[in-house]
């Protein structure tokens, strides 16, 4: 079976250490928060200009000048720092975020990674993805691993206008967690009931299925 | 030092046809909106805008996309706007993205008086075409300039007779920097205060930058993605 | 997030010979004078400090060259320490000069990761000798680097155990940059609060740049210019 | 009679206007705060991180946490704005300083300056004033036309290592005010009871006596 999205955003929150300072992209990424581990002292980065980010407000407690990267209303939390946007990109390139989350349409066997625009299709812009990839060092990209056509999003090269190049070394689909390094895909965890069949069908890029593979535990 | 002018049409209102502006904010967020309404009474066209993102169909600089007051947009994220795509479609609106970074950065690097430097934003992307890339301790960047711009036009939450600025949450974001790079800033701010009303350790913005402070007359402050908790 | 060990001698063991360290302060304005008092309890050698001044005889990094700690000065501006020149003269102690908005920047470039920039300072001086430069808008630049540190060590007026930090009048000059810059950044604060007590509109050093923090023991906050007013 | 200190300042002062952002060095022009007009709005910068900066404290009001660029303790006004040491350099940099005033041991006929460094003497650093004078578009450098062994200091090109190349446009001494262009000390004030002849001998560069000399107003 497939990963649901929950069991993707539960399955990054495995990889989160008490003390790290994460930055989470719009979409599945934004779920990952929903399953810190109680106790465990995580901070949500926005790169719009906080460190602190607390869940979504209540009505009451609903104020225009505390917005996320996605543009939602937001609440802080104790200890919250807020900053304008160039030190917010400061603290990013100078990679004192532990780990960035974020999605994708496309990721290649050597780490480019597409999201961003799709030529013919009206473009929105790369927003803060650009600065993301090519600065954080932790990365985790989450998508499916095919688009809606059944099309692998993991390629030998990105079809799609580049994000950045030779960024990602991480990735976790709906099928399989994946580190990329040596110009392959290498498959370390396989999701419950999925076969390695269907992995390679779903595989455009190279493929190292690893020696020890685990099964992602849901 | 007094820099207060009466209203947001007295501050406005030696900006030209086809002038630079950069105005503060993300998304709805920050936006200086009696500033973007009176220039839309003035009338003035051809704007180039360096700012994050475009506003919505009725509100921010989405409302000068509406009056077809705006030539160019400079942003890095454009998206919910009907009438943007319509016009950037039908090609009466030109548009350069930039990465959210290096568009912050430019910006505070005008202000700073610092003419280029090196991100590793873009290296790889087609928006490193045309770029010089440099490689430093083995990693690539590119060479990107300060923004020039004849205006800034920035909101504030607090601002004192003198320019001094202060922000509130995340409604800071692009405008501190703009307000240090524009070769006339504007500022509105919800409160103006007299000098020394404000604590000279909490300014985030000092006058020097400021050419001229009003208060905006009433602030909508419309919110672009009400999200509710669910308990 | 807590960032807070037990003092300064905690904060700074760590701390190998031969380490390159950033220290706060201008003048005697602003240093860590409890961690400069730890590090020559540790006894640490061969140190390289970036910092824009090397204190007095008796007191800041001047405690240190006494100590002969110190391997060599990173520093805009030198003067008021006669062991200093002593040593400066011996050859015990390397100098290098470095134009103050540069050191600034360098330290601030390292924090924004920004690998090199340009800056009108030192053109067509010594300062320039092997250095790129490169004309924009018909003016001529120096291309110059980010630094990189060890350790910085900083002071500020206010921080909470997360490590946001304020500070108080011009104490905060270098400090602020150096915080961002350091591969350890060690802060020493006059009042250390629980996480929420400070107002978030108000923090200069978000925690996020922060690996350590305490309250210093005691503060001296020698004066090195005392200057009075005749009436 | 040559000007004494007091009142070079007192001539620079006259220089300012309401609106005006100053940074004054050490030496003579921090005389200059004592002759600023009652009622005109001038703002003193101190490039060690603060605008506003007020007169010397009175014993009980020092705070070792309040000084200037000279490290003398200082008082603030209404209105004042710390910031810290890069942000200052960057409102130096980035041209917001009406007016910067400063010393100088040598000055040339092509406008460089020289004020940091005497080969064979200890030294102490350039400070601020590589970024001042490479930054500022309108500097007045004050000096005295001639060091303590008569030696003029202004030359065809100075002796001493450079702080600044080509950005000097106007020279202030205890003898006359100097414009700097083309090459040349051009001569627009002069000292009352200061011969041209003087002037002549104490001048190393090339000197242009002003058509419509004026006599400085002490």
């Amino acid at each position: 079976m497939a990963l649901t999205k929950e069991q993707i955003a539960q399955r990054i929150a495995r990889e989160l250490q008490s003390g790290y300072y994460v930055n989470l992209g719009i979409g599945i990424p934004t779920l990952v928060a929903n399953y810190i581990p109680k106790g465990m002292d995580v901070v949500l980065q926005s790169e719009n200009g906080l460190l602190g980010m607390g869940p979504f407000p209540t009505e009451e407690k609903v104020d225009a000048d505390l917005i996320n990267a996605g543009k939602q209303t937001i609440t802080i939390l104790p200890g919250t720092a807020f900053f304008d946007s160039a030190y917010s990109f400061g603290m990013i390139r100078s990679q004192r975020i532990d780990l960035t989350v974020l999605g994708a349409m496309e990721v290649s066997e050597n780490g480019d990674i597409a999201n961003w625009k799709i030529p013919g299709k009206l473009i929105k812009g790369m927003g803060g993805a650009m600065d993301l990839v090519a600065s954080a060092r932790n990365i985790i990209v989450t998508m499916m691993q095919t688009n809606p056509k059944g099309e692998s999003k993991l390629l030998s090269n990105c079809s799609l206008p580049l994000t950045g190049k030779k960024c990602i070394q991480r990735v976790l689909t709906d099928l399989g967690f994946y580190i990329i390094h040596d110009g392959a895909f290498h498959l370390v965890e396989i999701a419950p009931g999925v076969t390695i069949d269907e992995i390679k069908a779903k595989t455009l890029g190279k493929l190292v299925v690893s020696a020890d593979l685990k099964t992602i535990e849901v | 030092m007094n820099k207060v002018v009466t209203n947001a049409d007295e501050a406005v209102k030696d900006i030209p046809d086809n002038a630079v502006l950069m105005l503060g904010g993300f998304g709805l967020c920050g936006i200086p909106e009696n500033s973007i309404a009176a220039l839309i009474r003035k009338g003035v066209k051809g704007l180039t805008c360096i700012s994050n993102n475009a506003g919505v169909d009725d509100f921010g600089i989405g409302l000068m996309l509406k009056t077809r007051q705006v030539k160019k947009m400079i942003s890095s994220y454009v998206g919910e706007n009907a009438e943007f795509e319509r016009q950037l479609l039908s090609g009466e609106l030109e548009v350069e993205l930039i990465p959210q970074g290096t568009l912050a950065t430019r910006c505070m690097m005008a202000g700073y008086g610092i003419p280029a430097f090196f991100t590793p934003a873009g290296v790889g992307t087609e928006i490193a075409d045309g770029k010089e890339t440099r490689e430093f301790d083995g990693k690539e960047y590119l060479m990107e300039y300060a923004f020039k711009s004849d205006f800034a036009i920035v909101k504030a939450w607090k601002g004192d007779t003198a320019g001094n600025l202060i922000y509130r949450g995340t409604a800071r974001n692009f405008n501190p920097m703009m307000a240090m790079a524009g070769e006339i800033t504007i500022v509105e701010v919800e409160e103006l205060v007299a000098e020394g009303e404000l604590d000279p350790n909490e300014i985030h913005t000092p006058g020097i930058f400021v050419n001229r402070i009003f208060k905006g007359e009433k602030y909508e402050k419309r919110i672009e993605q009400r999200t509710i908790s669910k308990q």
